[in-house]
């Protein structure tokens, strides 16, 4: 956490020099996935800035839905320059709170917030995810593959819709096999679910669920070490390290909130806030991408991978994100 | 009787004290400086009217919700379905927010009367149940907690409709919010539900010490066998008791969808609300007055304890403080012994003295 | 997919899913038969998860490797009887309202654990321990047709939740320290009389339950989740205090329940991918463990009576 | 004359009161010593102390000469000392062997070792004529079973000194007449017995002294010899002369109040306890059930209120039937009832005295308007009430809870008495009270018949029911075999009736 002597009543800093702080939703800046990764951009950019963790850059973590508000408030009192609230959940809270204190600028993650002093800051997840989908369709033998999301939404939909785009793309008999867990911290429907598919022969599982995912490797590791061969696809983060130490990780899709967030502070530090902008992250500017991982990636199947990354960007191939957008694109593909 | 009395006074206030203690130790431990963590604690529940707005506004779903739990105590339930309860309420209060068109005089009090009968409703069931089929109402009540999360989502999703994970806003005609308030307490947002929640204690008081209904309520909680020798419907009465509780816990959620955030969004787990609420009654020894102070000092310490995080305390601090003063009320007896051995001791010397001669 | 198919997936998640909520249920079993309610089973098992992650990463750095998730287990174990003393000591000698120091020491569990977590790591979740508790396929047992469903792709903690609930079934039906507990739980004045000590018994009862909620959590933490943060556990503490009340008190009852709720569980996490069930809309799916609980417990259980004395503090002489 | 248990000046204090000030209490080997006290006076306290319940305040206590500091029940059984409680320390989903051995039972290896437990209980409980069956559940067997049961534990333990706390206060008379019989044979054994009892009749029959205590303090031992009287030892007890075998007036009996025809009646077990009664009474006449526990008394009671379904034949009440309504309507069609549980129906006992006075007129006027309570009338009643009945309580607002027995059940009967009902049903009404306590009761009970009500009272007493009785019908099986006058009828004839004997064989036998 953010630890440090000097004490801030929240009242207001005479001090100057820039300031900026980020509210984490309630998975707290250490879950591994976004809001981990927000932090790091910040912590990136305070370091390179010589800001001082607690007065220069800080988080504010809520435990409840009900605490973005306050954590929101309290940054602005303390005249933050540039307040950041992570996850799409916080898009009511940030909009009052915008309202509230004008003068302040304010950044949302992965949520379009249409005020004059909040800059929206997205990304294409299912650009990202048509990637692993590519890596997924195949690398498969089974010609199965399945994914895993947390809670049935239109963000995580992003994310599914661009996968199955992805494995369609490349292997259109595949079976995908969905399943939303409903759950975000359920490891063990994680693991129920992954296991359900494996045991149905399929053998890669591209996770969006969180905590839950964490069940999803737990299954492909115990399948490996008796001798299956199953891949787990992970996503926000590189998560490789989650599948040691069986090495199950094929890949992750990165969301890399950690730059975006860090450009985003950068801009603002000078002076050039997008204010009121819809800023988006794609393959393009590096915002979603595989991960850097890919040594249980083959060869070819790389070189797949890197002409669709070069065709997404081009242009040439608009990823579906909803569920008409994918019925559109399959029909496409026929 | 007044010995009592200033008991129930004094084994709080030591406890909060003593709760502040260990926090202090804690802090202490971690590495914090605890004068300067109090100091930011206090100053984030009382230091503005921010603050202050923050803390009323974070009490009137736990007042409610404390309500609900120690209503069904008092008649010999435990209700630990208040979580679930608080769901449907919330649901149904921005259902009705969302969908009707109607001048503030009716859609208010439709959308807390929905939403206190959707909670109703959903308690019934364990009630019902054990009435019926003496089924334990605290598992049938865990397991509507799962259901609510499940259902509630599916209706948001498939009925009311949502858009990025939450519904739209009630309208103004239905919503608890009050720009007077809000402006009076530097844009927190506290609303006037904490009216409702006050209120609700109250009725709460009547209902069960002045009503013939809280007569048969009690003396069912007290002895079965003689409540339903004397002629009260048993049954009845188990199944009454959970509805009553459950039109609080409804009113907790509409305190949520009505006050503070005006929407509904998916729950990927509970809420909280109904769980604090067991802890909020209990702490309030299940009596009215003692649950709004509960309902208070929670929300107090909660709100405070966010800003505490501005000098790096984690918040998980106050979870410590609060489990701890919630053990040492509960140990009162301890605390008892502890003050009388002090008295006694005094009058025993005496008598001993006078025994010699 | 055939019937056979299709059991030989749940039944393995059945049996993971299921060996937690035995273990959590039988400690709970052990406290409230002694007299002392237990709603502080899921803070127990929060501790154990907690205890268990942290010595799991320890004794791998120290290089103990396969070794280390079993040995974090026997940790869990006395740290969570040690932390049930927060429950023990003011239920039993200073008469406090059980409920009420249970809803408390959730709560305690929850923000001790993560300060720990914060204290430890820097960080509000721990990572992964590189040693956990695999699932395994149990030499020849497991190529046999139908019975491999049982022993195929488990984990043995599951046999060793079955294993407990038989040993705890024996120890609290057929030894004197099972009489003598159970006298404690129904009538701790009759027991009193019959020079028990009352006090000690409830100890133990708490401290052998604060012992399993431990393992409970540890069992979950180095099988399932496999890290430690403030979701790990989240509401099973409370499906094992179902289980329990279900399985009527008795060890081998609370197996079952405990059973129960993981065939439903699976049943209802698979069915989305099975023939038929995949039509039925997912809420369905996702309630129906829950509801099939109320159906089992309102149409063929009954009436459950809790032992006689559960939640009341014993006061010598008092009628 | 040597003395097993002498406790000397014992002082034993709860808060500021004295339950027991400067007590002395010797018991000799051999003997049956009676204790005798007025409900509260400190009986039980006393019998505590020894047993290592309680820690007195002051006082010695040697056992067979020798001084000890009893600190635990546990002590006391390795001294030799048994105890059967005045409520009974068993526990009730156990079987009788496993509440035997509670404690200290026989093990092989890691197990109890049931084979041995049981046998071992057999052979105990045959030595000494204690019949019990080792298997049953506690809560499935009579009370005097249970009693055995309680008597086995002290045997089992090896105890050769043995406390009863009023262990007649609950059987039916056959029972009292074993318990004699056992503890005449545990005397021959070689055993000495310190027992409680509020009967006279019983301390005349088998005690060898008698020592009186009368609130907290000792008044005084004696022997119990030919020159002692009931009389006397009431009025030591009391300080006063108790006219406990008072002469009622005649018996005036009007209209048909209540009258039952062919009801059947089943158990929880389904077993049908009431089986064909009829029973009628008059305004104006005590009848008196007289029948051993077990034999459909729970179950007509139940039935006439409500509480239970009659599963067929019928009940009138004033020619109205009340067959299978609500127990409310049952109320208001005018029976009152006090219940043989008091603490378990007749009291909510963590309600003010105030409020148990109105547990079925609460709701309706004055107590309650518009389904609002008004307390002040409820108090006011309570008021009226208590002073009337001569309920000892602080005050109205004073728990039940904190009330002796002797005082519940006279709210209780208050409560009661003063709804005016066409028919009060009396079950129980004096049981485990004293015999100032029993005087009055029995006094409200005439007083009620002389109004003009119909009274149906139940009890195990025969001297009660032959005493208090206009008319007495004898239950056996479910049904009433025989109505006899009590003018015309005695105790022998009586429980050979209730055993299942025929009228016209009574001669005989
Ligand atoms: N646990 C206690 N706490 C406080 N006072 C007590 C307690 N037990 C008994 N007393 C007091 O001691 C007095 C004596 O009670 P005790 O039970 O010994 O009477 P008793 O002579 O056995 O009466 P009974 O004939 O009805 O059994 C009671 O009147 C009561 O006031
Ligand atoms: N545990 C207790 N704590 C405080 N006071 C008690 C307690 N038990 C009994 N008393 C007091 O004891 C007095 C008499 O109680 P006690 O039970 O001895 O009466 P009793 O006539 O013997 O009743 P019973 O017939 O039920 O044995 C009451 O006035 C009550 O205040
Ligand atoms: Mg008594
Ligand atoms: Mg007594």
């Amino acid at each position: 956490g953010g630890n440090d002597d000097s004490k801030d009543s929240g009242g207001g800093n005479e001090k100057e020099g820039f300031k900026v702080g980020m509210v984490t939703d309630t998975g707290g800046v250490d879950d591994k996935s976004f809001n981990q990764s927000a932090w790091e951009g910040i912590q990136k950019f305070g370091k390179d800035n010589d800001l001082k963790e607690g007065t220069g850059y800080k988080y504010l973590q809520s435990a409840k839905q009900s605490d973005y508000q306050p954590n929101l408030q309290q940054l602005a009192r303390a005249k933050y320059d540039l307040i950041l609230g992570i996850g799409f959940l916080m898009a009511e809270d940030i909009g009052k709170v915008a309202d509230q204190f004008k003068d302040n600028n304010f950044a949302l993650v992965d949520m379009v917030v249409d005020k004059p002093n909040v800059a929206s800051i997205v990304f294409k997840e299912n650009e990202g995810s048509f990637l692993v989908g590519v890596v997924a369709g195949l690398t498969t033998k089974s010609d199965k593959v399945g994914f895993v999301g947390g809670v049935n939404s239109d963000l995580i939909k992003k994310f599914e819709n661009g996968f199955k785009a992805g494995v369609k793309a490349v292997n259109p008999d595949a079976d995908i096999e969905i399943q939303y867990a409903e759950d975000f911290n359920a490891a063990e429907k994680g693991q129920a679910i992954a296991s359900g598919m494996y045991g149905k022969k399929v053998d890669v599982i591209y996770h969006a669920a969180g905590g839950t995912g964490q069940g999803v490797f737990t299954e492909a590791k115990n399948r490996k070490k008796n001798g299956e061969d199953v891949w787990v696809i992970g996503v926000d983060r590189d998560q490789v390290e989650e599948g040691m130490p069986e090495n199950v990780t094929l890949t992750s899709m990165v969301k890399r909130v950690d730059t975006a967030v860090e450009q985003v502070s950068k801009d603002t530090k000078d002076g050039n806030f997008p204010a009121g902008k819809v800023v988006e992250f794609g393959l393009k500017d590096g915002g979603v991408d595989i991960a850097p991982s890919q040594d249980n990636i083959k060869e070819d199947v790389l070189t797949k991978v890197e002409d669709y990354k070069k065709q997404i960007i081009d242009g040439k191939i608009t990823v579906p994100g909803t569920d008409d957008e994918f019925k559109e694109y399959e029909a496409s593909l026929k | 009787m007044k010995l009592e009395r200033f008991y129930g006074i004094l084994i709080p206030i030591l406890s909060i004290i003593l709760g502040m203690v260990v926090g202090a130790i804690v802090m202490l431990a971690g590495g914090y400086n605890p004068i300067d963590g109090f100091d930011q604690l206090f100053y984030g529940i009382f230091g503005e009217p921010y603050s202050i707005g923050e803390t009323l506004r974070a009490a009137a779903p736990l007042i409610f919700a404390g309500l609900a739990v120690a209503f069904a105590f008092r008649t010999g339930l435990f209700n630990i379905g208040v979580e679930g309860q608080v769901l449907v309420g919330w649901m149904v209060a921005v259902w009705i927010g969302i969908e009707f068109d109607l001048p503030t005089a009716i859609h208010l009090p439709l959308a807390l009367i929905g939403a206190g009968l959707a909670g109703a409703l959903w308690a019934s069931i364990p009630g019902i149940l054990k009435a019926k089929f003496h089924v334990h109402e605290v598992i049938t009540s865990i397991m509507m907690n799962y259901i609510a999360l499940y259902v509630t989502n599916d209706i948001l999703r498939h009925v009311i409709g949502i858009e990025n994970e939450r519904t739209e806003s009630v309208k103004e005609s239905a919503s608890l919010a009050s720009p007077f308030l809000q402006e009076l307490t530097d844009f927190s947002r506290l609303h006037n539900g904490i009216f409702i929640a006050v209120l609700a204690a109250l009725v709460f008081w009547f209902i069960l010490w002045k009503t013939t209904l809280g007569y048969e309520l009690r003396a069912v909680g007290f002895n079965k066998s003689a409540a339903e020798y004397a002629g009260m419907g048993v049954n009845k009465n188990i199944v009454l008791s959970f509805v009553i509780s459950g039109v609080f816990a409804g009113l907790a959620g509409a305190m949520e969808g009505l006050g503070t955030f005006q929407n509904m969004t998916l729950n990927a787990s509970f809420t909280g609300v109904g769980f604090d609420g067991i802890a909020v009654a209990l702490l309030g020894a299940n009596n009215p007055i003692g649950v709004v102070l509960a309902a208070l000092l929670f929300a107090g310490l909660n709100i405070g304890g966010l800003s505490m995080q501005q000098i790096g305390i984690p918040p998980e601090l106050i979870k410590i403080i609060i489990a701890f003063i919630i053990i040492f009320v509960a140990s009162g007896y301890a605390i008892r012994l502890l003050i009388e051995k002090f008295t006694v001791k005094k009058t025993e010397a005496k008598k001993v003295k006078g025994a010699d001669k | 997919m055939g019937f056979l198919e299709v059991l030989y997936i749940v039944v393995p998640i059945a049996l993971a899913y299921s060996a937690p909520l035995i273990i959590a249920a039988l400690g709970g079993i052990f406290s409230e038969r002694s007299g002392v309610v237990n709603i502080a089973l899921e803070g127990l098992m929060v501790m154990g998860a907690f205890s268990g992650i942290v010595s799991a990463l320890t004794l791998s750095k120290m290089g103990l490797g396969a070794a280390s998730p079993w040995l974090a287990m026997l940790i869990a174990i006395v740290i969570g009887a040690v932390f049930s003393l927060f429950l023990a000591i003011p239920a039993i000698l200073f008469r406090a309202d059980q409920t009420v120091l249970g809803v408390a020491i959730n709560m305690l569990a929850v923000g001790l654990a993560i300060f720990l977590v914060r204290a430890f790591y820097g960080k509000g979740q721990t990572d992964s321990i590189p040693n956990r508790i695999s699932k395994e396929n149990v030499p020849f047992l497991s190529d046999i047709p139908v019975l491999k469903m049982f022993f195929a792709n488990v984990y043995y903690t599951s046999y060793i939740a079955i294993a407990l609930a038989f040993v705890a079934w024996y120890v609290i039906f057929k030894t004197p320290f099972g009489l003598r507990l159970r006298s404690v739980g129904e009538h701790p004045m009759a027991a009193d009389t019959m020079g028990i000590n009352v006090t000690k018994m409830r100890f133990i009862g708490v401290m052998i339950s604060g012992g399993f909620g431990g393992l409970a959590g540890a069992v979950y933490a180095t099988s399932i989740s496999l890290n430690f943060s403030v979701t790990t556990i989240l509401g099973q503490g409370f499906l094992a205090i179902a289980a329990m009340i279900f399985g009527k008190w008795n060890p081998l009852g609370a197996m079952g329940a405990a059973l129960f709720f993981g065939f439903a569980q699976a049943i209802s996490i698979i069915g989305q991918q099975l023939p038929l069930l995949d039509q039925i809309p997912q809420v369905y799916l996702l309630i129906a463990p829950y509801l099939l609980t109320i159906l089992a417990l309102a149409g063929v259980v009954g009436r459950a009576d809790a032992p006689k004395a559960v939640g009341v503090p014993y006061i010598k002489g008092k009628r | 004359m040597e003395y097993v248990i002498e406790m000397l000046n014992i002082r034993k204090e709860f808060g500021t009161f004295v339950a027991n000030d400067n007590i002395t209490l010797q018991l000799r080997k051999g003997e049956i010593h009676a204790l005798l006290g007025e409900n509260g006076a400190g009986k039980s306290t006393l019998m505590n102390v020894l047993f290592g319940l309680y820690q007195p305040e002051a006082g010695e206590i040697r056992v067979r000469g020798e001084k000890v500091n009893i600190t635990s029940p546990n002590v006391a059984n390795d001294l030799g000392i048994g105890m059967v409680h005045q409520h009974f320390m068993l526990v009730q989903n156990f079987t009788v062997t496993e509440n035997i051995i509670l404690g200290a039972e026989p093990k092989a290896g890691l197990k109890i070792d049931r084979a041995a437990a049981r046998e071992k209980v057999r052979q105990i409980s045959e030595q000494y004529g204690l019949a019990v069956d080792p298997d049953a559940k506690i809560e499935d067997i009579s009370v005097g079973m249970q009693q055995r049961v309680e008597i086995l534990k002290t045997l089992y333990r090896g105890a050769d000194i043995l406390i009863f706390d009023e262990p007649s206060a609950v059987l039916t008379p056959q029972e009292i007449k074993e318990l004699i019989q056992i503890m005449n044979r545990l005397i021959a054994e070689g055993k000495s017995i310190i027992l409680i009892t509020h009967k006279l009749k019983e301390i005349m029959e088998v005690a060898d002294r008698c020592t009186t205590i009368r609130r907290g303090k000792y008044i005084g031992t004696v022997d119990i010899d030919e020159t002692m009287t009931q009389s006397r030892l009431a009025e030591m007890m009391v300080g006063r002369e108790v006219n406990f075998n008072a002469e009622y007036s005649k018996a005036n009996p009007q209209e048909l109040v209540l009258d039952i025809k062919d009801l059947v009646v089943k158990d929880s077990r389904g077993i049908k306890t009431v089986d064909g009664l009829n029973l009628d009474i008059r305004a104006g006449e005590i009848v008196g059930i007289a029948g051993i526990d077990g034999n459909g008394q729970t179950e007509l009671i139940e039935a006439i209120t409500g509480l239970r379904k009659a599963d067929s034949g019928e009940i009138f009440l004033n020619n109205k039937s009340i067959k299978n309504l609500k127990p409310r309507k049952v109320t208001e069609s005018g029976v009152g009832h006090i219940p043989q549980d008091r603490h378990k129906h007749g009291l909510v006992l963590d309600y003010s005295i105030g409020h148990n006075m109105v547990l079925q007129t609460y709701y309706k006027q004055p107590y309650s308007k518009a389904g609002i309570m008004n307390y002040g009338q409820v108090m006011e009643k309570a008021k009226t009430l208590i002073e009337k009945f001569d309920v000892r309580t602080p005050s109205p607002e004073t728990f039940a809870r904190a009330l002796s027995g002797g005082n519940q059940q006279k709210a209780i009967i208050a409560r009661e008495v003063d709804r005016s009902p066409d028919l009060l049903i009396a079950a129980q009404p004096t049981r485990g009270l004293d015999v100032g306590a029993i005087e009055f009761i029995h006094e409200q009970l005439v007083l009620e018949r002389e109004k003009g009500r119909a009274v149906l009272l139940i009890s195990f007493e025969l001297e009660e029911i032959l005493q208090v009785s206009d008319r007495i019908a004898v239950l056996y099986e479910g049904r009433t075999v025989a109505f006899l006058d009590p003018k015309e009828t005695n105790e022998i004839e009586l429980g050979f009736l209730m055993a299942g004997g025929k009228k016209e064989e009574v001669g005989r036998s």
